[in-house]
């Protein structure tokens, strides 16, 4: 369980967000929204521990996450705006070498699997430079399928997929659910999860 | 997964990377080649001369050439988002920075030591001398690597980076040039290289043990 | 107690003036310089934060 | 500078009028040392038998050179205060000492360079002390460009501590492996530890100068450090009722 007391964000000179509360159990996701620049981005990176905490807490089953370390790291999966993907490598070695880093070991025939479920079958040896911007976000959501993290923290993941795609996503994400995961999603449009509904947190200008 | 077997993963990684962009990888080894090899023109062909600054020349292109190929040890990672997802894995970071930073003397160092002897002909060294040559750039361009790491990271995202990293760099390098230019000075002049060798060695194990840290540092400051 | 018979020979320093006087000179004047631009620094700082406090006020 | 009395004081609210009140002790500290160390160095001192009267530049030079070693060192301590306990008067301390650091080390060089064309009749001599200086010059150049060239501040203070506390350890590095290269290298050059035994006012007139420079430098540190805070605490309450900012 992710409890979040009394949470600031000062960017620069400007106070983001300051008093921020709020907690997400297992089987339970937040969907996040609000205007540009209101600090959504910002949350989410102080949420998975990349951006320092200005004031608050952020709790993981009662403890700080700044003393969990690897802990919290292995706990968590995080997908920003970029796709952390080598322009040079194909799919097959981005997915293998992402796994690899986060400690997993993914071999050649797993990792086309895994390409094969988000719709990328005999793509598996193209370099990622060859993909359109949708097919490479499809390569970084692969690594949704890998993870053993309960806990999803996602930025706009629904931008540039086409419809099946969506509906991919979010089917995965009930799955996750379902098998008691939580998530923490961005993104500008409804997003509906079968079984699912979910709390609406809105980051408005102060 | 052990901790090694992922540092493995990240020097995999980068050296298939600099595989499939050739080009970047021998500009660095080219430029190399070209100033050393601009010298005797500049300087006159006297052989006498040549062999004495020899060992100053290569180090000094050996410095320069690392220099160029600084800029994009961390650059694109920042870039494309590799970097995030590296801090958030579940090993330290230092470890990985340490695998990114051997891919990197891979790529642009060891070339330099293989390539060494061949210019040191250019300008009639002793197959001795030769030999110091190449077990000091052996032991000094990794040390280049591992400095310039917390140069490259400082300067991370920084307008002007390219050229501030030099600045930040090159004073931290002068031990490592007086050491091993010094070393095959010494082999030449017959007053035996060991003593600049071992010294360029501690100073090695020193910044293997210091760099990736502070290059941690550094990159964890860039990524907030 | 002083060492020089003149201020001629004082400021000759025995051939050695324009060393010795570059020197101090130099020193001097990078000792004045330096706290005068900080004083423009301040100044600077203070005017803009005048500024801006005014035209906060304005809109009140 | 001087360890803060109390931590009440380690915050720039409270350090801001405590630095004001200080400067006019440190600057009449600085005039004082000043005037007694040139009347010394100067109008008493005898003159050397060797270098004749061209061996007073001394009295400026090795104090320029030991404050721009010693500020270096505070520099890299303040900063690292600041990483290690993110405090931001530590921080802005390191940054407040770098310039005047610099300068040190400029002054140092040109008068080493001034020392070194009557004594030893080229204006630059590959001297330990000189290229050692040289790369301590290009370290505070290196500093004062990296925190030039970030534009958050917070994320300058980081970075910079980083480029400092590397700084630090590789100053001692740099200097023992610069002079083993100049006794390697022995050629024409005169090192300047052959310097002759000094007389005792000679001595004394040095260490005042040197405690002038010193005093100096607190000053310099103490206005720079409060124009930064000026400029970085510009929208918080504490500047906006500061008499010279709201009359």
């Amino acid at each position: 369980m992710l409890t979040v007391s009394d949470l600031a964000c000062v960017r620069g000179d400007r106070r983001l967000f300051a008093g921020l509360e709020f907690a997400i159990e297992a089987r339970n996701w937040i969907h996040l929204t609000g205007e540009n620049g209101v600090g959504k981005t910002s949350l989410m990176r102080m949420l998975v521990g990349l951006a320092p905490v200005e004031a608050g807490e952020i709790r993981w089953h009662g403890t700080p996450i700044r003393s969990l370390g690897d802990d919290y790291r292995r706990a968590v999966c995080y997908l920003g705006h970029h796709n952390a993907l080598k322009e040079e490598l194909t799919a097959r070695e981005n997915l293998c070498v992402g796994a690899a880093v986060s400690g997993i070991a993914l071999g050649d025939d797993a990792a086309d699997a895994l390409l094969a479920r988000v719709g990328l079958a005999g793509r598996e040896q193209l370099p990622v430079r060859f993909l359109s911007q949708g097919q490479k976000r499809r390569v970084a959501l692969a690594r949704l399928l890998w993870s053993e993290a309960p806990l999803w923290v996602l930025d706009e993941p629904f931008v540039a997929l086409d419809t099946a795609a969506v509906a991919w996503l979010a089917a995965t994400l009930a799955a996750h659910l379902a098998e008691g995961g939580m998530a923490i999603v961005t993104s500008h449009q409804e997003v509906t999860i079968a079984g699912n509904t979910a709390q609406q947190l809105r980051l408005v200008r102060s | 997964m052990s901790a090694f077997s992922v540092f493995l993963a990240v020097v995999r990684r980068d050296l298939l990377v600099a595989l499939r962009r050739k080009s970047e990888v021998l500009t660095s080894l080219f430029f190399f080649v070209i100033v050393v090899s601009l010298f005797p023109l500049g300087i006159g062909p006297e052989m006498d001369l040549l062999r004495k600054i020899a060992p100053g020349v290569l180090w000094v292109a050996a410095l320069l050439a690392t220099m160029l190929s600084l800029n994009r040890l961390f650059a694109n990672d920042h870039a494309d988002g590799s970097l995030e997802q590296m801090a958030l894995a579940p090993v330290p970071l230092g470890l990985l920075v340490g695998g990114k930073i051997f891919a990197h003397w891979l790529v642009s160092g060891l070339p330099l030591v293989l390539i060494a002897p061949v210019l040191g002909i250019q300008f009639d060294l002793g197959s001795r001398a030769l030999g110091v040559l190449m077990l000091s750039l052996l032991l000094g361009t990794p040390l280049l690597s591992l400095i310039g790491a917390i140069g490259a990271a400082l300067t991370l995202g920084v307008r002007g980076g390219g050229v501030l990293v030099s600045l930040l760099t090159l004073p931290l390098y002068v031990p490592a040039l007086i050491f091993g230019a010094g070393a095959v000075e010494a082999d030449i002049s017959g007053m035996g290289a060991a003593g600049h060798l071992s010294l360029l060695g501690g100073l090695l194990a020193l910044a293997v043990f210091f760099a990736p840290w502070a290059t941690t540092g550094a990159l964890k400051i860039a990524l907030e | 107690m002083i060492y020089w018979n003149s201020v001629g020979e004082f400021f000759a320093m025995g051939g050695y003036g324009f060393y010795v006087w570059g020197s101090f000179g130099a020193c001097a004047a990078a000792l004045i310089v330096e706290p005068l631009l900080l004083a423009k620094r301040r100044s600077e700082v203070l005017r803009s934060l005048q500024r801006e406090l005014s035209i906060k006020d304005d809109l009140q | 500078m001087r360890p803060l009395i109390t931590w009440k004081y380690a915050s720039p609210q409270h350090f801001y009028p405590l630095a004001g009140k200080l400067i006019p002790w440190f600057v009449a500290l600085t005039l004082i040392f000043g005037a007694w160390g040139l009347w010394l160095g100067l109008l008493v001192a005898p003159t050397d038998a060797q270098q004749g009267e061209g061996y007073r530049i001394i009295f400026v030079h090795v104090a320029a050179s030991w404050m721009s070693m010693f500020l270096y060192v505070v520099m890299a301590f303040w900063a690292g205060v600041g990483l290690g306990f993110n405090t931001r008067l530590s921080s802005m301390m390191a940054s407040a000492i770098a310039p005047t650091g610099a300068m040190f080390a400029f002054l140092s060089l040109w008068t080493g360079a001034l020392w070194g064309k009557p004594m030893w009749g080229t204006w630059w001599v590959w001297d330990a002390r000189l290229t050692s200086e040289l790369i301590l010059f290009f370290l505070y150049l290196g500093f004062i460009a990296l925190q030039a060239a970030i534009d958050d501040p917070r994320r300058a203070d980081k970075a910079g501590a980083i480029l400092a506390l590397v700084g630090v350890i590789n100053v001692p590095i740099i200097y023992f492996s610069v002079m083993w290269w100049n006794t390697l290298h022995q050629g024409a050059s005169v090192s300047l530890t052959k310097a002759p035994s000094m007389a005792r006012t000679m001595l004394l007139g040095m260490l005042l100068v040197a405690l002038c420079f010193w005093m100096y430098s607190i000053v310099m540190t103490l206005l720079r450090v409060r124009a930064i805070m000026l400029e970085r605490e510009r929208h918080t309450e504490w500047v906006a009722n500061l008499k010279e900012v709201r009359p």
